[in-house]
């Protein structure tokens, strides 16, 4: 309905190859960037910011993670959680040894350590394929929680076992710490979520992204017109890996301010794996969509209850809570595989031919 | 190869030396022997057909041809290049391209894709440049869309260009995979049952397509037809598999009179 | 500066290709859909091609006056071949590209065209099928070398290898083309058309620079046409139409062409473009209206109901606010509301979001489709017109457009009727002559410059406006003297969507009867919503259920005439549907879909005795030419039914 | 040369030194690796029969032994909470067909395999809502299960077997000869193994794929419930065992997806290899490696035999 075509007709490959090639999709982009970057940092509260925006930001950059891996080249991983980790206790090591470095370019360069470690458990996937793989992935997550115990030099040490992140300034502003601001936090986090987010895009719609997509969709035809399935393969651990480090790095140093080994479990791995299924396998757009949804949902289940004036114990509220995601996501898988990604996609199709129905 | 072994057809194409030569070829599956000591040869510029009943071992052919089964037995020289096995990848890089007896399109990617992913090896810019899109992966992307874009034009497939290809009928995903291995520019292409499920009119096209290939880029084809009208219209020469092993070899007129041939096509028990 | 001075510097299409090259060098000027994008060329870039092409021309030996025929869809560089052949001093001749090998062979026999600039592969093999065409045609050139490597190249060139001969040699042929430009003037000849025509054989209509150029500036005044605006060149290059608009108004005014990509892409095109002028037959109109109605069909019961109710406000308010009469301020809210939910989303659908003038033309449109495109504000009008007028004998001015008429004369227009009713007019774009036929030209236009143009009709005394009844020579006598306008009722007939063709038999007779051809996508999706099940065309065409509803129509039909007194002897009392589509490859239709009367009364003789002799059904066979040209026959055993009449009133005269 | 020592000499060293230890290390391998090969087995019956890799078999177990736990809490009987368990095992797997598996016929492996991770889920929360998330007790003696234990001698020792081990392996023992003879004895269990090749072939037999689904759910659940009363009288009974739950996955990889006895020597394995790695040479690593040796084993065991220990080399097909 909102949607104009007529007349929008492209003259060279650029603009036919643009990731918004329709005009009312690019205004929507730029109004979306104007929100997150200018009206929630002016008008949004503290605890928005905090317990809202910054999670479902750095939750939505692992799910992209673990997109590229499971939506886009097929691999099912079950280690999500434990490569976060990697990027949170690599960024730790890293503040501690280079403690006048700028500490966003270390959370950056975090995500470097999760991809070498996540092609070393990548290299299975040479060799096998399916549910197979996810035991692997489980052996990887499982692997690193223990590392996380054992390996005291990681946590310095510290006798709780826990990391604590320091206070470190960028530019004289307080980036990390319990003094940082909220509104610092969350610039901070939606800079590199945007820039690593356009960076994925560009990936996926390129030469990469296409072999990537041609071993999910058909890995002996993909291996026939000339796809290396090592390098593809590879490449969406590491590419996945290094999404999902540096969302864990973010996820300690601009959100939670200390973690330890249960931040980084078994069920952080199936909680991004849900964003990503409710949110849409093989889509960036779902991998957002996921992350709110999923994060969102609690927060709401919450609020529902006080808002009828009803006291339900908090223990209550996270039981069904499970039971809602759980049932969701066989609601989804039944009904719209693709997740919200496809719904969103299907109502911008309706609008695009309204008034007709297809 | 050399020019003193090219001769002219009838059409006007030139048709070179071997270029591929399969020699010997045995292979097995556990204690199944799947083709048995099979030689013959494809020559370069020509269409090269592949017959036989069901389970004579034409695919399995084809597979060990581009590297997806190795034999036991026998080695293949392509191009001057003798070996017993290679990778896919490596055949794919060789210039040996391929379609499937089952349409092994890539689902979840439009047309376009998917005959961008057959210009795969082709594409150079690195992951640094991939990352950044604009300025040289993208320039690059263009000159292969542009391609490809002939590619579809040549087919005739612009009003599905931007289509799914899980939503196209069968007889134009055929069309878009023969495009997808044309994209990879073959010295070699092999073609699995081209023509399978298609109705009269669409075989009529999808001949004509493969001639003109032929004709237009001189693509050496080898291809595996059950029609035999089709074979005998489009095919420079034929040979004839059964039970795995190669029984008859030569011009569409003499195969056609061969009395092996007759037989095996008529069920003669062995 | 005088009209008279311009006229002087602006006298030829190539004259005013170079003026748009200086003056808007830098508009658009041809745009086509290939390899994915459009590709475009601004003026400078067309005028340096049809350059190019002319020095081409002149290397292979292209003469004065020599015809150069030129087949194929639209695509820009068949439009800057007609260009570049003017340039050279040549004819351009445009033929359908759908003909058959053997209507190609007359017309190219008939202009003794030397030179033939074809599409592709297709086009050459009619050419060559041509016996003896070696001899009479000197080169052929392609521009789509596909499959036709190995074709004999002694007298086949691809379009590259003109364009690279003309370079070779450029500064020769530079003088010469300067020197061929130099003779050329207002009176030379710039386009042969053939007329398709509705019997005999096609005529070459020779067209000079005054008439197409005359015709184009007038035409263009008349609804402002400028630089900037665009139309889609998707109708046959032959047709004048087609001439005018892509070449004739498009050279005037400095607007931008765009060729679709392919015929399926069409629809998708029209989208992406979204011309700003745009011309349909009333058949693509009635198509894309029946298409958006069954579509709706499939939409949700609300959005159905909201459709409904906007385009009943449309349909009440929407043709006055195109043309800015007062409307109530309510109205004018739920018209608003309306262009948001329903109109906008609609004319985008159809890519006429940007329309802001668009024509149908060459035959009646249904009132019900002219008003459903202007209650959504799109300006559609009709017009009158002709090959041999340059196309524009009246239009409908902006704020005096009805379904009834078409229109008042063009600038620089005279009309005048005969005393059988017949049609005459005299312009500046009157035709010089038809080619080669001096007899048809002189029965055709008189010595003072008035053409006859067959078709019967008046001019309304209070408007002004010209309406036409039917072909002249087709409004006869019934056997009691009545008039019989067959025409008339077949349009009225074909009003209604599930009618896709109709012809009307009742000279000298007693009765009116009719064949009638279905739309098969109207009645087959009405067919699917009543659970009528049908494997065929023809299943569908006898079905009990479809000839109810046809004989319904009818009936109502039979009730509109019966209001006018003149006609109300050419109510239809029986009728039949046929067992196939007429075709323009059976020779039932020309290639433009106009019905030949003549050629079906012979063919199907058997069924109009049948439908004047009383039976109830009718057994027939019937020859069918398929596709690729194979002859087949098709039988079945038709019903006849009856419909009611309104009683005749007693004669008025 | 230490290292070398500690890791190619000193365990043995031990192993050799203490034997009664050895003995009782491998006892309690050997009664973890029973228990993880129930679990894999509930897995392998609905593998076999639906083609469904069902990751939820593990919250199964905890969920079974937990509405056994919260009815008794509730008042209900032992004996009467078993039955009613059983019963809620089968109304599960009703509504799984039902609700989910109906549904999604003719789907990807893959999707169906997510499915039955939003079931555990679902099972978690729901469990946990209905008897309340703290962690309970296995009501052992209540259902009339041996508890404490018998001390042996051996070899200048002792070796300590607790009662309810011995029993978790006779019960172990006599659940998959029954559920054996019932594969091959019954027509039902002809008609799961028909299904298990060819779903057409299963439809002749007579029964619907529908009713043969609620039948290997229902049997995965009796498993389930069975393993939750042993291990939850090892232990407790709480979500928390999922995790150990999950190892019921390499023990697939070692078995194979599809073989019942695959599945049991893969659970073997696990058990004793993981104990004997964690005694012996857990220290050296700092202990803890219990969590993570099952899917390193499995790991390394795929890279070598992509295929598992029984199943059957594939060849791939274009």
């Amino acid at each position: 309905m909102i949607y104009r075509e007529t007349g929008q007709f492209k003259t060279n490959y650029k603009a036919d190859n643009s990731i918004f090639p329709i005009l009312q999709d690019r205004i929507a982009i730029i109004f979306y960037l104007f929100v997150a970057f200018i009206v929630i940092p002016a008008f949004g509260s503290d605890f928005f910011i905090n317990s809202m925006m910054i999670p479902f930001l750095i939750f939505a950059l692992a799910a992209i993670g673990l997109n590229i891996l499971t939506g886009f080249t097929g691999q099912i991983s079950l280690g999500t959680g434990a490569f976060m980790g990697v990027g949170a206790y690599s960024c730790y090591k890293l503040v501690t040894i280079f403690p006048d470095t700028n500490v966003i370019f270390l959370i950056v360069i975090s995500g470097f350590f999760s991809a070498a470690i996540g092609m070393v458990f990548g290299l299975p996937s040479l060799r096998i394929k399916g549910f197979y793989l996810v035991v692997t992935t489980l052996a990887a997550q499982f692997f690193l929680e223990w590392c996380f115990i054992r390996i005291e030099w990681l946590y310095n040490y510290n006798t709780s076992g826990a990391i604590e992140v320091p206070r470190r300034e960028v530019f004289n502003v307080i980036v990390t710490g319990p003094e940082a601001a909220a509104v610092t936090q969350y610039l901070v986090v939606l800079s590199i979520v945007v820039a690593m987010t356009w960076i994925a895009s560009n990936l996926i719609h390129g030469r990469i992204g296409r072999s990537w997509m041609m071993i999910r969709d058909m890995d002996i035809a993909a291996e026939l017109m000339g796809v290396r399935p090592l390098y593809a393969k590879l490449s969406a651990f590491a590419v996945s890996s290094f999404y999902a480090g540096v969302a864990g790095a973010m996820m300690v140093f601009m959100w939670l301010g200390a973690a330890e080994v249960e931040s980084f479990d078994v069920n952080h791995s199936f909680l991004i794996l849900f964003m990503v299924i409710i949110g849409g396998l093989g889509s960036i757009k779902g991998s957002f969509l996921g992350a709110a949804f999923i994060w969102m949902l609690p927060v709401v289940l919450r609020a529902f209850p006080k808002a009828l004036g009803l006291d339900v114990p908090v223990a209550t509220v996270e039981h069904v809570n499970f039971m809602i995601i759980g049932g969701l996501i066989i609601f989804f898988l039944i009904i719209e595989p693709n997740g919200l990604a496809r719904i969103w996609a299907l109502l911008k199709q309706k609008l695009r031919v309204w008034p007709f129905p297809y | 190869m050399s020019s003193d072994q090219s001769t002219q057809t009838a059409d006007g194409r030139t048709i070179g030396g071997p270029i591929m030569e399969v020699k010997d070829i045995s292979l097995k599956f556990g204690g199944v022997t799947a083709i048995k000591n099979i030689s013959f040869d494809i020559n370069e510029g020509e269409i090269r057909a592949i017959i036989g009943p069901n389970g004579a071992g034409k695919t399995s052919m084809l597979n060990v041809i581009n590297g997806f089964y190795h034999p036991q037995e026998g080695q293949i020289v392509f191009r001057g290049e003798a070996r017993t096995a290679m990778r896919p990848y490596v055949a794919a890089s060789q210039g040996i391209s391929r379609t499937f007896q089952n349409v092994a399109l890539f689902e979840g990617m439009s047309t376009l894709d998917n005959i961008m992913a057959g210009r795969t090896l082709k594409m150079k810019k690195n992951f640094f440049w991939q990352m950044l899109r604009f300025g040289p992966a993208e320039v690059e992307e263009f000159e292969h869309r542009k391609v490809v874009e002939e590619i579809i034009d040549f087919l005739e497939i612009q009003a599905i260009r931007k289509t799914p290809v899980g939503r196209l009928p069968y007889g134009l995903q055929k069309r878009v995979e023969l495009g997808r291995a044309l994209a990879a520019e073959p010295s070699l292409l092999l073609l699995d049952e081209p023509m399978a499920g298609m109705n009269v009119e669409e075989k009529e096209d999808m001949s004509r397509f493969i001639l003109d290939v032929n004709d237009q880029f001189g693509t050496t084809i080898a291809l595996i037809e059950h029609d035999m009208g089709v074979v005998m219209d489009i095919a420079d020469r034929v040979v004839v598999l059964d039970y795995g092993q190669k029984i008859a070899d030569g011009l569409p007129a003499e195969v056609q009179a061969n009395q092996d041939v007759i037989d095996a096509y008529l069920g003669v028990a062995h | 500066m005088t009209s008279a001075t311009l006229a002087a510097q602006l006298d030829t299409i190539p004259k005013l290709l170079a003026r748009n090259a200086t003056t808007f060098g830098e508009k658009p000027a041809s745009r086509e859909k290939e390899f994915g994008i459009w590709q475009s060329w601004n003026w400078a870039e067309v005028h340096a091609n049809v350059e190019e092409i002319a020095l081409g021309m002149l290397a292979i030996g292209v003469k004065a006056g020599d015809h150069i025929v030129i087949v194929g869809k639209n695509r820009p560089a068949l439009y800057w071949s007609m260009v570049a052949a003017q340039s050279v001093g040549a004819v351009p001749v445009p033929l359908y590209q759908d003909a058959v090998a053997e209507e190609m062979a007359y017309t190219l026999d008939h202009c003794g065209a030397k030179f033939v600039i074809v599409e592709n592969q297709e086009q050459v093999d009619k050419i060559f099928e041509i016996p003896g065409q070696t001899e009479s045609i000197k080169k052929v050139m392609y521009l789509d070398p596909r499959g036709l490597r190995k074709y004999d190249h002694r007298n086949l060139h691809s379009f590259e290898d003109i364009r690279t001969l003309g370079k070779e040699d450029q500064s020769r042929l530079q003088s010469m083309l300067a020197e061929r430009q130099k003779v050329q003037n207002y009176d030379t000849t710039c386009v042969m058309l053939y007329t398709s025509g509705t019997t005999g054989k096609p005529k070459g209509v020779v067209l000079s620079n005054r008439n197409i150029i005359e015709s184009a500036k007038s035409s263009s005044e008349f609804d402002d046409l400028k630089v900037g605006d665009s139309v889609l060149a998707y109708l046959p290059m032959a047709w004048v139409g087609d001439f005018i608009f892509s070449i004739g108004q498009c050279y005037w005014a400095g607007f931008c062409v765009s060729c679709p990509e392919s015929e399926e892409t069409m629809q998708n095109d029209l989208r992406e473009i979204g011309p700003s002028y745009f011309f349909a037959p009333p058949r693509f109109f009635e198509t894309v209206l029946t298409a958006v109605m069954i579509r709706m069909e499939d939409a949700s019961k609300t959005k159905r109901r909201m459709f409904k109710f906007f385009m009943d406000v449309a349909k009440k308010v929407g043709p006055d606010l195109l043309v800015g009469k007062p409307v109530g301020f309510m109205d004018r809210l739920k018209y608003r509301l309306g262009t948001i939910l329903v109109y906008g989303p609609l004319k985008n659908r159809m890519g006429m979001t940007r329309v802001r003038v668009g024509y149908t033309a060459g035959e009646a449109i249904g009132p019900e489709i002219f008003e459903f495109y202007r209650s959504l504000g799109i300006n559609l009008k009709q017009l009158y017109g002709q090959t041999e007028a340059s196309v524009f004998i009246t239009l409908q001015p902006d704020g005096e457009v009805r379904p009834d008429t078409v229109g008042v004369p063009g600038p620089g227009v005279e009309i005048k009727i005969d005393d059988d009713g017949e049609v005459h007019y005299r312009s500046p774009g009157v035709f010089i002559e038809y080619f080669k036929n001096p007899e048809s030209t002189a029965s055709t236009k008189d010595p003072d410059g008035w053409v006859a143009t067959g078709d019967a009709g008046f001019i309304e005394d209070d408007t002004g406006h010209l309406r036409i009844i039917d072909r002249a020579k087709d409004v006869g006598k019934m056997a009691d003297g009545s008039l019989f306008a067959p025409k008339y009722v077949e349009n009225k007939l074909k009003f209604y969507p599930n009618i896709l063709e109709a012809v009307v038999f009742g000279a000298d007779t007693d009765s009116c009867t009719a064949f009638i051809n279905i739309d098969i996508s109207a009645v087959g999706n009405w067919a699917e919503r009543n659970n009528i099940a049908y494997g065929s065309y023809q299943e569908l065409a006898g079905h009990e259920r479809v000839l109810d509803v046809i004989s319904g129509h009818v009936k109502e039909v039979n009730q509109s005439i019966a209001s006018d007194p003149m006609l109300s002897g050419c109510q239809v009392h029986r009728f039949l549907v046929l067992h196939k589509e007429l075709d323009a490859d059976d020779g039932e239709m020309t290639r433009t879909r106009k019905v030949r009367r003549r050629i079906i009364g012979e063919k199907y003789n058997d069924l109009i005795k049948a439908l004047t002799d009383g039976s109830k059904e009718i057994f027939t066979e019937t020859e069918v030419t398929y596709e690729d040209g194979r002859k087949g026959s098709i039988s079945a055993t038709l019903q006849i039914r009856d419909v009611e009449v309104v009683a005749r009133k007693a004669k008025a005269a | 040369m230490d290292l070398l020592y500690d890791i190619f000499a000193d365990p043995f060293v031990q192993m050799a030194g203490m034997p009664d230890f050895f003995v009782q290390v491998l006892w309690e391998g050997f009664v973890t690796g029973t228990l993880y090969a129930l679990i894999a087995l509930g897995f392998v019956l609905i593998f076999k029969a639906s083609g469904v890799f069902n990751f939820a078999q593990g919250i199964m177990v905890v969920f079974a032994a937990l509405t056994l736990v919260g009815l008794y809490q509730a008042g209900v009987p032992a004996l009467l909470a078993l039955v009613l368990s059983l019963g809620v095992m089968g109304t599960l797997a009703v509504s799984v067909e039902r609700l989910v598996l109906r549904h999604l016929v003719n789907q990807p492996d893959i999707i169906l395999f997510m499915a039955t991770i939003g079931l555990s889920y679902f099972l978690i929360g729901f469990g946990e809502f209905i008897f309340g998330g703290e962690t309970k007790s296995m009501i052992t003696s209540e259902l009339g299960l041996p508890t404490g234990s018998s001390v042996v001698d051996f070899a200048g020792g002792i070796v300590i077997f607790q009662h309810i081990d011995i029993a978790a392996v006779v019960i172990a023992g006599i659940l998959v000869t029954s559920l054996a003879l019932f594969f091959s004895k019954s027509r039902i269990g002809r008609a799961l193994r028909a299904v298990a090749d060819d779903h057409q072939a299963a439809l002749s037999v007579g029964i619907s794929l529908n009713q043969i689904w609620v039948i290997v759910w229902f049997a995965a659940g009796i498993v389930a419930l069975a393993t939750g009363i042993m291990w939850g009288a090892r232990s407790d009974v709480s979500f928390a065992l999922q995790i150990v739950a999950l190892k019921a996955l390499p023990v697939l990889i070692l078995g194979g997806f599809t073989s019942v006895p695959g599945a049991i020597v893969g659970g073997l394995i696990i058990g004793f290899g993981e104990k004997i790695f964690e005694v012996y040479w857990g220290g050296l690593l700092g202990g803890g490696v219990e969590g993570w040796f099952a899917y390193v084993i499995a790991l390394i065991f795929l890279l070598f035999r992509p295929q598992g220990l029984f199943g059957e080399k594939i060849i791939e097909r274009i």
